[in-house]
């Protein structure tokens, strides 16, 4: 039984998803072992097995007892399920094309659980468990994306990951309906209005801040001048009374004396979309801004600089190599959709070289990897994008560690996705062959701690 | 709330003098319909019964006693009586009734409502005697609200709107189906909006009033004076159970509170009810979150559409009643097999015990017997399917003690049928409206005309683009058909008859 | 039709011996009422389905180990609309000229289009498909079964079943005259009614013409000719009474001034109900379309209610239709729904729906009853046939069976 | 047997050029590869291709390298080039004619520009070979034309006849604007006694049939059988879920091309091709899709569950054959020609690459080191 209404009170704050809210119900106890376990990228265990409790990681470990209690299921390598860091499944079209979002957008709105089983399992069966989704994916603000579970039927708790895991905006980005190629000075509007998003974030939150302390003088000083009236209550009474015998004696007319006190301070307009960015601008959200063309990446680079606490992310970028320095200093992450695209109809400096994702991995750039956020069968796809990112110079382990862990951090779940530790949520895949490769046949998969795929379903 | 009630009471008593007024009306107002066959949809049918109806209300039915005296008897033991049928939502017979201000509810459909539409003609000819007019939900492309005016509850019978209406300010339209130029996310953002801003918009009422009285004391203290009488004009502290509370709203007098955000408030305090629209599944979880968090859900009705049969889980667990669009068997194509899955949207919600109602799409065609008909035919008992046409609705729409069903105490409004209410050449020859005898089949050119094609002198036929002579139109039929040729080459033409006058539902 | 016997004896002693893959076709199926299209209605009876076609009708119960059993309210024969389009897009007419009776719409019928399953679901098993009324003369229909293998071909019932074609406005819609060069060929004639008509009468002319002068021939006047010796059944859409007048005094003319003795179907003539001593004369069948709601329909015409009841009280030979509408509320068990609130009684609906329409595009032989001998296409009913209190719960096409009841169960 | 006719007819003016281009090269190649994908598609071994006149000489475990031979020694896999069946490379706009539907004398081979990017994009990808294909907007869009990724040989000039089956064959503005005049005007052209109709008439040509969807396949099985004609179904995604119609008609089929998201739907229909035992290969479509689709698509099929063999067959052999050229290029095998790619690993994983192509014999591009 879905009780979806629950994704709406899960807050949008991070914080209220730290502890994974995974309910036992559903959940099976799952027994399993590999010849090798992939923990985490770069650390394995040869023979191990790993204990599933109430979608949890139980334990890890070579020498672990099967409990009768538990299902088992083995194979060759078991590793963590990949994450599709820019997908569109599981999110109405119309959300993912509304060309009118706000900061304040929340991608949790359009999401449809009922729609593409189909393309769900397919999913599944490709071993992409969980998927980044977007609405507004090209307008100007695309909103607050949500990092949400591929598998059908789940219980909202478990079907949102993240309801809050990036603000997504866009540079030289023809949103929906508008003609393609903006001109030169629309894209530096764009650039600006990015920049300053930030500023206006970090603004509202100063503003606030001020109005707090504003308040608490105001208060104080008013409490004074309470107490100080009344101390004088008595010796008010008696001037008052003293000067109306007076006017009458002079039979002018009484006068009562002028009051003054400052007014309560106001508060800065409470405004939805302004919360959110200076939430970005906080770092508490990360911050997603689509940009091709290197010029406009670095005026981003530049534009934001002073944020420190800003954790910016540039997608697409076609033309990011020209940056690279920059973006490894600052550990900028590149986010890339290496899908191979026809000449015909691709405009050059906005579609990557597929050679990109490799260069910048060496040039010391974090990346991630996805299917493009367009095509809602696509993310059933991201094991072979990843490969086609091997083909072309990118490090088999480097691919692999992007659209596992890294996926994770970059959205704040690491703690709960990415790697096979204790404590983790469990999101395993069993193969028969080394991960990404055209001899990884997915056995079994395990979501939220549900056995979702096995041999033969 | 209260002045509207002030503004209502005398129109409605109006109202009911005018029909009394009304050419065709019975003078005394005591009247005795004896029928062959009763079906009060309270109890079992009466054979050759009577049900005697004294000033607008139904004093007794019963089996063949002897009617009163000085009743004006209408005898038909070859007919069946049967109650009004009632329609718990619909949104025709307005004029001009689109909006696209987000969000509306200071708007009232009694200025949209035209008592002269033909929809309400139809009505009264196919035996829907309640009529709860909604605004309608957002049409695609053409605006439409987020939250939109407030219903009214009317007869399909009288010249004006004060003759018609049964109930004002019947509920609240809400939409969580995307209005034209929204998405999901993006309505579910400006619904939520609204309440918050009425959160905001109180609690600043409240804020300032509050600020003023402090420095009025302290300007007393300081001047040396008591402080002058407060006046007793006093509010009302916020009722009903959203999960936020708006504190010292008992000091704001109801009536310094903007007209704007006034309805919303009501809503919240649950004292006027709310129709949710969900075009699909997936607008149930906001329709039911936003009920549930501003504390209005017991006052919630949800009209469904497309696939929202899909969440009939959530829906039955939140208890709310539903009102079933007019496709009653969802087909749906399934995307691997290709294959058509037909669902029988009914059957789903009487499985899970949710109370529903049906809605009716055309008058003649598809009115609400032949829903309930279609239901029957899917297996819905026979009761349940008549129920879901009379007293479901009356009680979605807090009308069960007045209409939905014949028994003492009741208003005066019954129907002779030539039959069966549910067999296809059932038809309606007589209906008592109020305690009138107000629509007399043998009298009706409409009818006439649509049946033997005879135009009655002096009675314009009727249609949506109908001109006096039927072949005056093919000037403009022949344009639009011309554009079909030409862009035909992606999309095929559309078949040139049956359907192209159809109302869409 | 021996091998079949010996087959089905085959069959009948080893029962199991059917493929899998092979679909049942042997029935035994029980009903309250059969009606048989041919006045006759059986209460309490039986029919029996052997190898697609259907071997025993009668009164009582007799269970039979090889048949397999099914229990239903009502029985008709398989519905038979005179008039749809099967996804007939475009590409179903041939717009390079607006005579073209050679063009088969067979060649453009998809046999997957999901349209199949709708008309089954809805108890149509037979269909007349039809062209596009884009042209004049717009080809030949064919008469084919809405089930069974996905193969036109294996499908039809009758190839070449009418000479289609349309008065009225709507084939010279998109015409228009040519000023100085012609851009494209929808610049010609006609783009008049009158224009319509001259183009009909001319190839009738023609076509009679060549006969004696070859040089008169045009591609597809053999088929005029064999219409205008009656052994191709022309179907006219003519919705408005000028256009039904139109169609009858053509035909009327050509009997006269050619001697020919054409058989015409007036399609979609919603407003016969004006003219009703002209189609008696005359000797037209006539096709409804949908009953409109509001009594409007295609070309502004007026479509009374009680237009079958009166058709039919005056003996024209009348079948109900779609006209090939997706539209839901136009499927053909409502329209007979529809004509019997209009007035008519029970068993000429239900004949207007069945054998009439059968034998109007001559395959009365094979469906429109329910028969011994004929093929076994069957709408079992879960109540009165045509009221929308009853449900199709089940429909057989040559014996197979594509809807079940036993699934329909509530 | 009508192959080998159809080889010996189109063999004789294109192979002069062919051998001009090759001249210089004319020397001893040897390439000895940790693993070589032999023409029987078992596993991979290690092996040596001996290369002579642009020509394989001979190919196997133990073959000796002669003296003077240029030896070239590749870590990883050797094997045929990957031909591709259905484009439009080199000659974006040039392919088809918006004012006649029938146009048998278009000839394709004369349309392209062998210095097109789209070759290049192709060669790196692998593929050695192409089937240029007319635009399927006509009835008939004129002969495809099978070329060589590298210096523009063109290997059959009149490759396949291209028949439009689809709705795109019909305009508004042309005869014929209906199906059931198509299937006319198609069936009076083949009764033609001469010219190229004819000659697909007597199978000296293959047909391919363009589809789009599958009652468009149904009718083009249809029609090949009434005439007898040989060929391949192009452009229908779920042409194989009439896959045992096609094996009866003794048609082969073109798939895709696919793109990354594809409908699994359609790799499905694939999957029947194999089962039903009808031969394919895959499309690229160039240059509205990336020529590294070509092997995407395979991969995706594969991971549906298509034989490994089948699929190494589809990309190379069996497309051959549909190109009717399989005595030319699509297997390591003597005397044929030496297109040959050195992939970094197995060429059925996405994540290995080209990293040398040799087309002829040449060197026609190498991976920088």
């Amino acid at each position: 039984m879905r009780a979806l209404t629950g994704w709406f009170q899960l807050g949008l704050c991070a914080a209220s998803l730290a502890a994974p809210a995974i309910a036992a119900d559903g959940s099976t106890s799952l027994f399993i072992q590999g010849k090798r376990i992939i923990l985490r990228p770069g650390e394995e265990i040869q023979d191990g097995a790993i204990l599933v409790r109430d979608g949890r990681i139980a334990a890890v470990g070579r020498d672990l007892r099967q409990p009768e209690d538990a299902k088992r299921i083995e194979g060759a390598v078991v590793c963590a399920a990949y994450i599709d860091a820019w997908g569109a499944l599981g999110l109405g079209q119309d959300s993912l094309r509304d060309p009118t979002t706000s900061a304040a957008t929340r991608t949790v709105d359009g999401l449809d659980p009922w729609a593409d089983e189909h393309l769900r399992r397919e999913t599944l069966r490709a071993g992409v468990t969980v998927v980044r989704v977007q609405a507004g994916a090209d307008a100007r603000v695309g909103g607050i994306g949500a990092l949400v579970r591929v598998a059908p039927d789940l219980p909202a708790g478990d079907a949102v990951v993240q309801p809050a895991c990036s603000l997504s905006m866009s540079i030289g980005q023809a949103a929906p309906g508008e003609a393609e190629g903006r001109d030169p000075f629309e894209r530096i509007a764009d650039l600006d209005r990015v920049v300053s998003a930030v500023e206006t974030g970090k603004n509202y939150l100063i503003a606030r801040t001020e109005h707090r302390y504003e308040l608490e003088e105001w208060e104080k000083k008013i409490a004074e001048k309470e107490t100080e009236l009344d101390k004088d209550a008595k010796k008010a009474k008696k001037d008052r009374e003293k000067e109306q015998k007076e006017a009458e004696e002079k039979g002018k007319p009484f006068q009562e004396k002028k009051y003054k006190e400052d007014k309560r301070p106001q508060p800065p307009r409470y405004d939805e979309d302004s919360e959110i960015l200076g939430r970005v601008a906080d770092g508490a959200i990360p911050f997603f801004v689509q940009a091709n063309r290197s010029s406009e990446i670095r005026g981003l680079l530049t534009g934001t600089a002073e944020h420190d606490r800003l954790r910016l992310v540039v997608v697409g970028g076609a033309e990011a190599l020209a940056c690279s320095r920059m973006l490894a200093e600052r550990r900028i992450p590149v986010l890339l959709a290496p899908v191979p695209r026809g000449r015909l109809g691709s405009n050059e400096e906005e579609t990557a070289p597929l050679s990109l994702a490799g260069d910048l991995a060496r040039a010391g750039v974090p990346l991630l990897l996805g299917t493009g956020g367009e095509d809602a069968g696509a993310s059933r796809d991201l094991p072979l994008v990843a490969a086609l990112a091997i083909g072309n110079g990118l490090e088999r382990s480097k691919a692999f560690e992007i659209v596992t862990l890294g996926a994770a951090r970059a959205f704040d779940a690491s703690d709960r996705l990415g790697s096979l530790e204790v404590g983790k949520a469990a999101e395993i895949l069993v193969l028969e062959g080394d991960p990404l490769t055209a001899g990884a046949g997915v056995r079994y998969v395990v979501s939220a701690g549900r056995l979702v795929v096995e041999p033969g379903n | 709330m209260m002045s509207r009630m002030l503004r209502i009471r005398p129109l409605l008593s109006c109202a009911t003098v005018l029909l009394a007024a009304a050419p065709d009306a019975f003078a005394g107002g005591r009247i005795a319909i004896k029928a062959g066959r009763i079906i009060t949809q309270a109890g079992p049918d009466i054979l050759n019964g009577v049900i005697v109806i004294e000033d607008g209300r139904i004093q007794s039915v019963g089996p063949d006693e002897k009617a009163p005296w000085d009743a004006e008897l209408l005898d038909h033991p070859d007919l069946v009586a049967f109650p009004g049928y009632v329609e718990a939502n619909n949104s025709r017979g307005m004029d001009r009734p689109n909006e696209n201000v987000d969000v509306a509810p200071f708007l009232d459909v009694r200025d949209s409502i035209d008592p002269i539409s033909s929809y309400f003609e139809d009505s009264l000819r196919s035996g829907v005697l309640t009529i709860n007019v909604q605004h309608g939900p957002p049409a695609p492309g053409s605006g439409g609200c987020v939250i939109g005016a407030q219903g009214m509850v009317v007869k399909p019978f009288g010249l004006t709107i004060e003759q018609m209406v049964v109930k004002p300010a019947a509920g609240i339209k809400i939409s969580a189906a995307p209005k034209a130029g929204k998405s999901r996310a993006t309505q579910a953002q400006a619904v939520r909006k609204a309440f918050t801003d009425l959160r905001l918009y109180l609690e600043k009422l409240v804020q300032d009033k509050k600020d003023g009285k402090d420095t009025a004391r302290r300007e007393a203290l300081y001047q040396g004076r008591d402080l002058d009488k407060e006046e007793n004009k006093k509010g009302r502290a916020m009722e009903g159970n959203a999960t936020w509370k708006v504190k010292g709203l008992e000091a704001i007098p109801r009536g310094e509170i903007d007209d704007k955000q006034e309805p919303l408030l009501r809503l919240v305090e649950g004292q006027i009810p709310a129709f949710i629209y969900c075009d699909a599944a997936a607008a149930v979880p906001l329709a039911l979150e936003i009920a549930r968090d501003n504390g209005f859900l017991a006052g919630t009705t949800l009209v469904l559409d497309g696939d929202s049969w899909k969440a009939a889980d959530l829906i039955a667990e939140a208890g709310v009643p539903v009102v079933l669009g007019s496709t009653l068997v969802h087909v749906e194509r399934d995307p691997v097999t290709g294959k058509e899955k037909e669902t029988f949207v009914p059957g789903v919600f009487k499985k899970k015990n949710v109370r529903f109602a049906l809605q009716s799409l055309n008058p003649q065609a598809q009115s609400l017997w032949y829903q309930a008909a279609v239901c029957v035919g899917h297996g819905i008992e026979r009761k349940d399917a008549l129920d879901a046409v009379t007293r479901t609705p009356a009680d979605i729409l807090h009308l069960g003690d007045r209409v939905g069903s014949l028994e003492p105490g009741k208003d005066g409004n019954v129907l002779l049928l030539s039959g069966d209410p549910l067999s296809v050449s059932t038809t309606v020859q007589y209906v008592v409206l109020g305690g009138n005898l107000v629509y007399d089949r043998s009298q009706d050119v409409r009818v006439k005309h649509l049946l033997e094609g005879v135009e009655q002198p002096n009675t314009a036929p009727r249609g949506v683009e109908v001109q006096a002579n039927p072949h005056d139109d093919e000037k403009e039929t022949g344009a639009d058909e011309e554009k079909k040729k030409n862009d035909a080459g992606e999309k095929k033409p559309e078949k040139e008859g049956g359907g192209q006058d159809r109302e869409d539902p | 039709m021996i091998p079949i016997h010996a087959l089905a004896l085959a069959l009948a002693l080893v029962p199991a011996g059917r493929r899998e893959d092979e679909p049942q076709r042997r029935w035994t199926i029980y009903a309250d009422e059969i009606h048989t299209s041919t006045g006759r209605t059986l209460a309490n009876g039986m029919v029996f389905v052997n190898n697609g076609k259907i071997s025993l009708v009668s009164t009582g119960r007799e269970e039979s180990p090889e048949r397999e059993l099914l229990k239903v309210r009502a029985v008709t024969a398989g519905l038979v609309d005179a008039s749809v389009r099967i996804d007939a897009e475009l590409q179903s007419v041939e717009q390079s000229s607006e005579i073209s009776p050679s063009v088969r719409v067979a060649d453009s019928l998809d046999p997957f289009s999901i349209e199949w399953d709708r008309q089954v679901r809805s108890g149509v098993t037979t269909v007349l498909a039809n062209p596009l009324d884009l042209d004049v003369v717009g080809g030949l229909g064919v008469v084919l079964k809405t089930a069974g293998p996905e193969s036109i071909e294996a499908r039809t019932v009758r190839a070449d079943a009418v000479l289609r074609g349309a008065m009225g406005s709507q084939p010279s819609y998109g015409n228009h005259p040519a000023f100085g060069r012609p851009t494209d060929f929808f610049s010609r004639r006609p783009t008049t009614r009158m224009g319509v008509e001259w183009e009909w009468r001319k190839a009738f002319y023609d076509a009679a013409a060549s006969r004696k002068d070859s040089e008169r021939a045009y591609p597809g006047s053999d088929l005029v000719l064999r219409a205008l010796d009656g052994d191709l059944t022309i179907a006219i859409q003519a919705w408005t009474t000028q256009d039904i007048r139109t169609a009858v005094f053509l035909k009327e003319e050509v009997e006269r001034e050619l001697g020919g003795h054409p058989r015409v179907l007036l399609d979609a003539a919603a407003e016969a109900w004006k003219e009703p001593d002209l189609l008696v004369r005359s000797k037209v069948g006539v096709v409804l379309p949908p009953f409109p709601s509001n009594g409007r329909t295609g070309e502004g015409s007026f479509m009374a209610w009680n237009v079958a009841r009166m058709l039919h009280d005056r003996g024209v030979p009348i079948a109900l239709s779609s006209h090939g509408s997706a539209n839901p509320e136009d499927r053909l068990p409502l329209q007979a729904g529809y004509a019997m609130r209009g007035g008519l009684d029970f068993e000429s609906a239900l004949e207007a729906v069945t054998i009439s329409p059968a034998r109007m595009l001559g395959v009365e032989d094979r469906v429109g009853t329910v028969e011994v001998g004929k093929d076994a296409d069957l709408v079992l009913w879960n109540g009165p046939p045509f009221e929308p209190g009853s449900r199709i719960v089940g429909v057989l096409v040559d014996g197979v069976l594509k809807v079940d009841p036993r699934e329909q169960a509530e | 047997m009508m192959i080998t006719i159809l080889a010996l007819s189109a063999a004789a003016s294109p192979l002069a050029t062919h051998r001009a281009i090759l001249a210089p090269e004319s020397r001893l190649l040897a390439i000895r590869a940790e693993q070589v994908v032999l023409p029987d598609g078992g596993a991979p071994a290690r092996g040596v291709i001996l290369i002579e006149d642009g020509r394989i000489a001979a190919v196997g475990p133990d073959v000796e390298v002669p003296e003077g031979a240029i030896l070239v020694e590749h870590r990883g896999t050797a094997s045929a080039g990957l031909v591709a069946l259905h484009s439009y490379s080199g000659s974006p706009s040039e392919m088809f004619d918006s004012t006649r539907s029938v146009l048998p004398e278009a000839r394709v081979s004369l349309a392209f520009d062998p210095a097109n990017p789209d070759f290049a994009d192709a060669l790196r990808a692998g593929i050695t070979s192409i089937v240029l294909t007319p635009i399927p907007a006509s009835l008939c869009g004129g002969t495809s034309a099978l070329v060589k990724t590298s210096g523009g040989v063109v290997v059959r000039g009149e490759a396949q006849l291209s028949l439009g089956f689809s709705s795109l064959a019909l305009r508004n503005n042309r005869f014929p604007t209906s199906f059931g005049g198509a299937v006319a005007e198609l069936d009076r052209l083949f009764e033609e006694p001469e010219g190229v109709f004819a000659r697909a008439a007597k199978r000296e040509i293959p047909v391919l049939l363009e589809a789009s969807s599958r009652e468009d396949v149904a009718r083009a099985i249809a029609f090949a059988q009434r005439h007898e004609l040989t060929g391949a179904i192009s452009g229908a995604a779920w042409a194989g879920e009439l896959a045992e119609k096609i094996h009866s008609a003794e048609l082969s089929v073109v798939c895709g091309p696919w793109r990354i998201g594809e409908e699994r739907r359609d790799l499905l229909a694939v999957l029947a091709l194999e089962k039903a035992g009808v031969p394919f290969g895959f499309a690229i479509d160039a240059p509205a899709n990336h020529p590294l689709m070509l092997r995407a698509g395979a991969a995706m099929c594969l991971r549906e569950g298509l034989g490994r063999a089948t699929a190494w067959r589809a990309l190379t052999s069996d497309a051959a054959r549909i190109a009717g050229a399989e005595d030319r290029i699509g297997s390591l095998s003597k005397g044929l020609d030496a297109d040959i790619v050195l992939w970094s690993g197995d060429p059925l994983d996405l994540g290995s690459t080209p990293q040398a192509v040799y087309v002829d014999g040449k060197l026609a591009w190498k991976d920088k080191p």
